[in-house]
């Protein structure tokens, strides 16, 4: 036991002293305080900027949805100028996907895949404090439109070319926008390199890949599939951008470019990232259930099957966004067959929850009512995607409202009411008070009604033939009246949203303090303090069955002789092993900041400022090595900490 | 390095990890999954224009040259070998050997990159083929630039790692820093002299002037001397001999910068770094074989 | 995984790649050296264009797998490494055909070229 | 006032739609699917087919919601925890799953999916193209065997212009006509779908599903009005500012009147008035302004919804009415402003003065229903306020800016351009004028293109 013990944790690979840096200047320890935000390698503190800065976005990207929708609410109206419109739904397209719920579930998967696995860390901490920087590096430049003159990228959150290339948009808005992207997707992939390892090789001792928590499973898929989309979208970006700046022609029309490339670049990237986009809101949901069914996920196998499939089916359906491009007939029937084929893992999912509820003893607390709320909407928002993926009704459905309607049902109906769900049932973790029931139900409320309110009877305004990135429409094609109660829903709707977030507020100052397990959980999360201290587990635990801390919860005695054991271990090993801060990823994230501004903005001397700021932050960064510092808890779990071996 | 002290180190177990792979093996080994998908919409990029060249286009057979191009597929298969080796010397707590492996590595990279630079020039002027020019041009450019972009990074990588293997086991003060800052500024200067003057001589002599440029060389030497003592200059040779004398200057700190200075802190433990390196380079040389044969030799056929 | 339970040392003995595989390297290399070599001959000699082609496909594979199989060590790896990079392989080749077979399509021809 | 009205819409609509948002969707068909651009009232054969596979779609995911639903439903309510039991209360059993059950709802998904791939497949290959003499099934039998009607549809921001190849005209050429496509009905109708600038998208949903235009690429579709009428159609691909305003309309006739139709249209523009001579001073007036108060906001710009009363209205609009004394004094004032003020520059009056390429032909102009694609009715009024500002109807439209990419002026158009071809802008950052129109200015050019029939 003793030696499966010694593999679990990260030892220290290089156990000599850590490296005094001596580069300009000392190695930051402050824990508090911006040194200590900024410099900050803690996976939890990471993970915690993450949904905050996720959340300011997602309330930018409403604000923008709000606009939208007013300036819809009657017709011929002129609120709103048409380019600020294109503007706006560009921006909330772009805003809602990449700086708000990508980065959300980034903050979860901060948050709880060390402590699903038993870890103490990611496998990499300063790599993960350099992808959060780099987010928020590109997510700046890709807003940063709005406050020049030129005004945000007005080109669709697809960028369709040519509309991106000099001649349709010839100021600098869709640099930053194409710059801002770029950037964001360095940052996915290196933090999904970095959940990669993580998840495989960082689990505690017994933690087999079958006893992994599904969510952590999902975030596991999620990762795999930013490292393989990525790419295509990067090099569809590297060629706008040559396109831009050095006056290539791969969109180029007049001299023989090809436009409908980059929509093939762009759904090779953008199918596989819609379930980005839903397999970790799907692991919460798996998650939750079991918990407040109180009764383990029913087919665990088979879920986590399951989302494989999706991933890998994923990657060949791209060509659904396409329909109406001509594609010809042998590819379209190729395509949409294998669109349909993602129901039928999808399907499982779905009838997997169903079966987990089925003979369990469900307790409606908020985050259950939200992960109904999922079920339930998800499943509306499938069944549209299945509608679509017929291909000649797709004809008459692509580009309307009813693909608006589709995506936001499985977008905001799945993907953020799984967010609401999870941010209310982990919020007691990490900050150890409960979010106000009351309150959190009653927004559930508004914002189900709300959305449905919304989206619902966009279906009808898309069958109806109403056009998508409509600014104004007239008032006789028959659209007037769903149109203004969209719009007062959409209120609804963000009051709804609003509610939850004062809620969630409130609750951080006022409310209810609990202890380690609120909700009666399952995994090994639920076992340490809430909040959980710096260093995660004082006893890396042993794991002995699926639902750790359940099995530990019901094995007391059991569960008491590993913690000694591995206590022990520990002790002997010099204590527990933390990773040092550091200022190099920060820096590197403002070098990446600098020379994206510089680039979009075509002014060279920024750029290679901050691409020597960005290469010699790294070389720094892997001069001053991993360093570290050993924890010592005594018998009364008081930490000390020390430095040097 | 207590934990390992008691036996030999397994290169392909870590019992630190669930899996037993290194953490940054595995790192290494999901970021090359990655930029399969990466080069795989480059080449599709390629393919794609290629297929449907618009009319008048240069055809490529007239612009390539087969003979450069195989031999620097050798040359990157060789470094490739020599990569491997550096590894295993690594492996076996070899460092001299790891390091003169290193700087083959290193060189045939160099080589590399020389004969893609010469290509490029060569393809610009005298073939008119450039990246604005026409579609076959563009994505060619694109793609190969990209593959030379990662070559030289892998170079860079190379150098570095070179450098760290001869940072002291017990530093006192930083001024290895400062040493190895030097040692690195010196390998940049190297590099760039040298290619340079490989570049002009190799021009001169498809030229069939190589003796010009050596009887330049003396000239320039001449002439400097004759500045030097506040003579009259011809500016016109003295480049060529700057670069020289920097190429000279540089490579003699190199080799002063290796010669050995006590115990160093890279050991079979860093194994792992060199691994990881090696992983990437060797990618790099398999994006080049495809490369090879789909840009290159596919355009020979029929 | 994790809880079979075996030492760093346990291990090693019995692996015994501490010997030098310079040999073995050094063949692979020459082998490769000389697929290469058969490559650049093979376009020029005259066999129907399908037949050039599949050959220059199988030998581009068996270099690639030496690569990786041998100077990559995948060959001594654990078995995760492969899988862990045949997928990025598998799906990066998959879009490489995909797009290329949808552009080879007739409804692909571009306008300004084929049919005007 | 306008609250009201909108109250009153919203109430005609919107509180049936929550009262019913449970009901399934064919029943409520009736309610809400009727508008001009309604999928649900097909005209034609390829329309008819993908509204058939929508069913099919609709009714097994409608079958699987209530099955799937009711599952739900019944759990949740059936196992929710009892109201007097604690948390702390013995947990149920904790169940792993059951091979069974998974099997066999994943091999009834499946089933269920072939219903619809069935369908799916045959539908791909109906839409693709004109079914030939021997293609299988009902809906092909609908559809008049022979060769197709030919037509090429172009798009240009923001506007659609229709090309037929096979139509020769007097004096050389093929007839070229804007904005609105006249085709005849009961016949199949081969478009070849072009773009000259980014990719727009050809849609008439009551005909057929969209098809992009994309630049560099030979699309096509095929559509079959089966009787005459007046269909809206729309672009449906984001293709900048004024995408949303960037509609058309399709007019289909019988095969008499179509033939009479194209006989009109071959004639060059109709002369009711020769040009006025310019005269010997300047006129000078008072700007034109934007006369928009006092309208009411939500009236239709575009005229009747009504498909069947905007057939009749175009069917009159076909007859050149005579006009009187006051009348043809202005035509032909303003036949002299056309081309005074440049406008020959960009559009093609045939057998008039203008020959541009760049812009709509407006030969015929008087003929057609509405202007600026399918935004305005034309009417004299909406046509004045499309002459007065083009740029409040149509943002950015390259009539006001000038044709060419946005920036790069090729052709000036409203705005006046620089020599760097950049728009010229006066110190208080607004554009300066290039064409500057009066009131009167206004009334004899709309005087004008209301007599070119
Ligand atoms: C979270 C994001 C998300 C998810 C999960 C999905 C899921 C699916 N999507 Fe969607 N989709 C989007 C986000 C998403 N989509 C977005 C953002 C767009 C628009 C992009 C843009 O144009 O801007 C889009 C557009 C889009 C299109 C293109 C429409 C068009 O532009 O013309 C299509 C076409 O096939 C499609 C299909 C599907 C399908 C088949 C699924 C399937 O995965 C759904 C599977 C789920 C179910 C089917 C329900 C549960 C299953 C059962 C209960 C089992 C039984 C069911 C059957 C046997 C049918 N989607
Ligand atoms: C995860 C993604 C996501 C989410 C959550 C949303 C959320 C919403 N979206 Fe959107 N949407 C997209 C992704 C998303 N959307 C995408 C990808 C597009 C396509 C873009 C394109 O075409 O390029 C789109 C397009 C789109 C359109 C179509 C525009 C067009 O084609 O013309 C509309 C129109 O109604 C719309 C509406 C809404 C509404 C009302 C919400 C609401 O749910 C928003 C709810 C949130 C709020 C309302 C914020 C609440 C906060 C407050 C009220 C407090 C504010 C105050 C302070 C903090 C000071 N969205
Ligand atoms: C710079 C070129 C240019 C000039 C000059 C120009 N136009 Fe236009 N015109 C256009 C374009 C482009 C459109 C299509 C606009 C759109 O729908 O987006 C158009 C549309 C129109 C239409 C509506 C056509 C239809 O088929 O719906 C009318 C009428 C018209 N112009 C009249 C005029 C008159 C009168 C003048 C002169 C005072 C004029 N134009 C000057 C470019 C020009
Ligand atoms: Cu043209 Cu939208
Ligand atoms: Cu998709």
């Amino acid at each position: 036991m003793a030696d499966a013990l010694v593999k679990s944790d990260f030892l220290p690979k290089e156990a000599h002293a850590p490296v005094k840096t001596g580069l300009l200047f000392a190695r930051p320890t402050t824990k508090t305080g911006l040194v200590g935000w900024l410099t900050t390698v803690d996976h939890k503190k990471i993970g915690v900027l993450y949904a905050v800065f996720a959340i300011f976005f997602f309330l930018v990207g409403g604000i923008e949805a709000l606009l939208i929708r007013t300036q819809l609410i009657v017709p011929n109206n002129h609120f709103i100028g048409a380019h600020t419109y294109g503007e706006l739904f560009t921006m909330h397209g772009t805003t809602m996907i990449f700086l708000a719920v990508m980065p959300l579930n980034a903050a979860f998967f901060n948050l709880l895949i060390p402590l699903q696995i038993g870890a103490r860390d990611v496998a990499f901490p300063r790599l993960n404090a350099f992808s959060l920087w780099v987010f928020v590096a590109g997510a700046t430049i890709m807003n940063l439109g709005w406050f020049m003159p030129t005004g945000a990228p007005a080109v669709g959150w697809f960028g369709y070319a040519p509309l991106t290339s000099k001649v349709f948009t010839p100021d600098v808005s869709a640099d930053l926008w194409a710059m801002g992207l770029q950037i964001l997707g360095v940052s996915s992939i290196a933090a999904s390199l970095n959940f990669i390892v993580t998840i495989i090789n960082m689990r505690a001792p017994g933690l087999t890949m079958m006893r992994l928590p599904v969510f952590t499973w999902m975030a596991l898929f999620t990762s795999f599939l930013l490292v393989l989309a990525m790419p295509a979208i990067a090099i569809a970006l590297v060629e706008v951008i040559f396109d831009r700046h050095f006056g290539t022609m791969f969109f180029e029309v007049s001299r023989g470019g090809q436009p409908i490339l980059w929509q093939h670049l762009f759904w090779v990237f953008g199918h596989p990232e819609v379930y980005i986009l839903i397999l970790p809101p799907m692991g919460y949901i798996s998650e939750i259930l079991p918990t407040f069914s109180r009764k383990p996920l029913f087919g665990y196998a088979v879920v986590v099957f399951s989302g494989a499939t999706i991933g890998f089916i994923g990657f060949g359906v791209w060509s659904h966004h396409m329909f109406t491009t001509g594609l010809g007939a042998v590819a379209t029937a190729a395509f949409s067959l294998a669109t349909m084929a993602i129901a039928v893992p999808t399907g499982v999912k779905i009838f997997n929850w169903i079966g987990t509820l089925w003979g369990g003893s469900i307790q409606m607390r908020t985050p259950m009512l939200f992960s109904l709320g999922f079920i339930w909407m998800f499943m509306l928002g499938g069944f549209s995607g299945i509608m679509h993926s017929a291909a000649p009704a797709d004809a008459q459905q692509q580009d309307t409202y009813f693909v608006i309607a589709h995506f936001h049902y499985v977008l905001i109906g799945g993907a953020t009411f799984a967010l609401l769900a999870a941010i209310h049932y982990w919020f007691p973790k990490f900050f150890g008070r409960m979010v106000n029931e009351t309150w959190g139900k009653i927004s559930f409320w508004v914002i189900f009604v709300g959305f449905n309110g919304t989206f619902f009877p966009m279906h009808f305004l898309g069958l109806n033939g109403m056009p998508r990135r409509t600014w104004t429409y007239d008032s006789n094609m028959e659209w007037n009246g769903l149109n203004m109660f969209c719009t007062i829903s959409a209120y609804v709707l963000g009051i709804g949203i609003f509610i939850y977030f004062a809620t969630v507020a409130w609750s951080y100052f006022k409310g209810e303090k609990v202890g380690n397990d609120p909700w009666d959980g399952r995994t090994l999360e639920w076992g340490i303090p809430s909040p959980p201290p710096e260093h995660n587990f004082s006893a890396i635990p042993t794991v002995r069955a699926r639902d750790a801390w359940w099995h530990a919860k019901h094995n007391l005695e059991e569960a008491q002789r590993d913690t000694e054991a591995a206590i022990k271990v520990e002790a002997a090993q010099g204590g527990i092993h933390m990773p040092d801060q550091s200022w190099f990823p920060f820096f590197a994230g403002i070098g990446m900041f600098l020379a994206g501004l510089g680039f979009s903005n075509y002014f060279p001397p920024l750029t290679f400022t901050g691409i020597g700021l960005l290469v010699v932050s790294i070389y720094f960064w892997a001069l001053e090595g991993p360093g570290g510092y050993h924890l010592h808890i005594d018998k009364n779990g008081n930490v000390t900490e020390s430095h040097g071996h | 390095m207590s934990s390992h002290a008691a036996g030999q180190i397994d290169h392909h177990h870590d019992p630190t990890t669930s899996t037993g792979i290194p953490n940054k093996k595995l790192l290494l080994w999901a970021f090359l999954a990655s930029d399969c998908m990466f080069f795989g919409t480059l080449i599709s990029t390629h393919l794609v224009y290629r297929q449907n060249p618009p009319p008048g286009t240069l055809g490529p057979r007239e612009v390539f040259s087969l003979e450069l191009t195989s031999f620097s597929t050798f040359i990157l298969l060789m470094s490739s070998l020599m990569m491997a080796l550096a590894v295993s010397a690594i492996q076996r707590g070899n460092l001299r050997a790891m390091r003169s492996s290193l700087l083959t590595t290193i060189f045939f990279g160099l080589i590399f990159l020389w004969c893609q630079v010469y290509e490029f020039n060569h393809f610009v002027h005298e073939k008119h083929l450039t990246i604005t020019g026409d579609l076959f041009g563009m994505t060619f450019f694109t793609l190969t630039g990209t593959h030379g972009t990662h070559v030289a990074i892998g170079v860079l990588w190379l150098v570095l790692m070179y450098i760290r293997s001869f940072k002291p086991a017990h530093p006192h003060g930083y001024s290895w820093v400062a040493r190895g800052g030097a040692h690195l500024l010196f390998f940049v200067v190297a590099i760039v002299s040298v290619m340079n003057a490989v570049y002009h001589l190799y021009a001169l002599i498809q030229e069939g002037q190589a003796a010009t440029y050596f009887s330049t060389l003396g000239q320039s030497a001449w002439d400097l001397a004759r500045w030097t003592s506040g003579g009259e200059t011809a500016t016109l040779y003295l480049p060529h001999s700057l670069v020289l004398a920097a190429a000279a200057v540089s490579l003699a700190s190199l080799v002063g910068f290796a010669r050995p200075r006590g115990d160093v802190d890279f050991t079979e433990t860093n194994a792992i770094d060199v691994e990881s390196m090696g992983l990437y380079w060797h990618f790099v040389d398999i994006v080049w074989i495809v490369i090879f044969t789909v840009v290159y030799l596919l355009e020979y056929v029929g | 995984m994790s809880s079979s339970v075996s030492t760093a040392t346990g291990h090693a003995a019995d692996a015994g790649h501490h010997e030098s595989r310079f040999h073995l390297y050094v063949q692979i290399a020459m082998i490769l050296a000389v697929i290469t070599g058969i490559e650049v001959v093979a376009v020029f000699v005259p066999f129907p264009p399908l037949v050039v082609i599949t050959v220059l496909g199988v030998l581009s594979v068996v270099k690639f797998m030496f690569v990786i199989f041998y100077f990559m060590h995948l060959r001594w790896d654990k078995i995760f490494c492969t899988i862990l990079f045949f997928i990025g392989l598998i799906l990066g080749g998959g879009t490489l055909i995909a797009l290329i077979t949808l552009f080879r399509m007739h409804a692909s021809i571009p306008l300004t070229f084929s049919n005007p | 006032m306008r609250f009201s009205a909108s109250l009153r819409s919203l109430a005609r609509h919107a509180l049936p739609a929550l009262t019913l948002l449970a009901l399934a969707l064919p029943a409520s068909g009736a309610l809400w699917l009727e508008g001009p651009q309604s999928t649900f009232e097909t005209a034609g054969p390829v329309a008819k087919g993908q509204l058939q596979i929508f069913y099919v779609t609709l009714w097994v995911t409608t079958f699987l919601f209530v099955g799937t639903g009711a599952a739900l439903a019944i759990a949740t309510w059936k196992f929710r925890a009892k109201r007097d039991a604690t948390t702390n209360a013995e947990p149920p059993p904790q169940g792993h799953g059951n091979p069974f059950v998974e099997l066999g709802l994943t091999v009834g998904s499946i089933i269920c999916l072939v219903f619809i791939a069935v369908p799916t497949l045959k539908g791909i290959k109906f839409g693709y193209d004109v079914p030939n003499g021997d293609t299988p099934g009902k809906l092909a039998a609908l559809v008049e065997k022979g060769d197709a009607y030919r037509v090429t549809a172009t798009g240009y921001q923001w506007w659609f212009q229709f090309d037929y190849p096979t139509e020769k005209i007097q004096g050389g050429g093929t007839l070229v006509t804007a904005n609105e496509l006249v085709i005849p009905a009961g016949k199949p109708v081969h478009v070849d779908i072009r773009t000259r600038d980014v990719i727009h998208s050809f849609w008439v949903p009551k005909l057929a599903g969209k098809v992009d235009m994309i630049p560099n690429r030979a699309n096509h579709l095929w559509l079959q009005a089966d009787e005459p009428g007046y269909y809206f159609g729309q672009c449906a691909e984001y293709c900048g500012d004024s995408h949303s305003v960037m509609k058309f309309r399709v007019i289909a006739l019988a095969p008499a009147e179509f033939a009479k139709w194209l006989a009109d249209q071959k004639k060059p523009a109709r002369a009711a008035a020769p040009m006025a001579p310019a005269p010997a001073t300047p006129a000078v007036g008072t700007m034109a302004i934007l006369d928009m108060m006092g309208r009411d906001a939500m009236a239709p710009l575009s005229g009747t919804g009504d498909a069947r009363e905007a057939f009749k209205a175009w069917q009159t609009r076909q007859q050149a009415v005579p006009e009187d004394n006051a009348k043809l004094a202005l035509i032909s004032d303003g036949r002299r402003l056309f081309k005074e003020k440049t406008c020959v520059n960009c559009h093609t009056v045939r057998g008039h003065e203008g020959a541009g390429v760049n812009a709509p032909d407006l030969t015929h102009i008087g003929s057609r229903s509405t202007i600026a694609a399918g935004l305005l009715e034309n009417t004299e009024a909406r046509l004045k306020d499309w002459l007065i500002n083009p740029d409040h109807w149509k943002p950015s439209n390259k009539m006001f800016h000038g044709v060419g990419g946005s920036g790069e002026i090729v052709m000036a158009g409203y705005i006046k351009a620089d020599d760097n071809k950049h728009p010229m802008m006066d110190a208080s950052g607004q554009p300066v004028r290039n064409i500057a129109l009066t009131s009167a200015d206004v009334t004899a050019l709309t005087a004008y293109l209301q007599s070119l029939k």
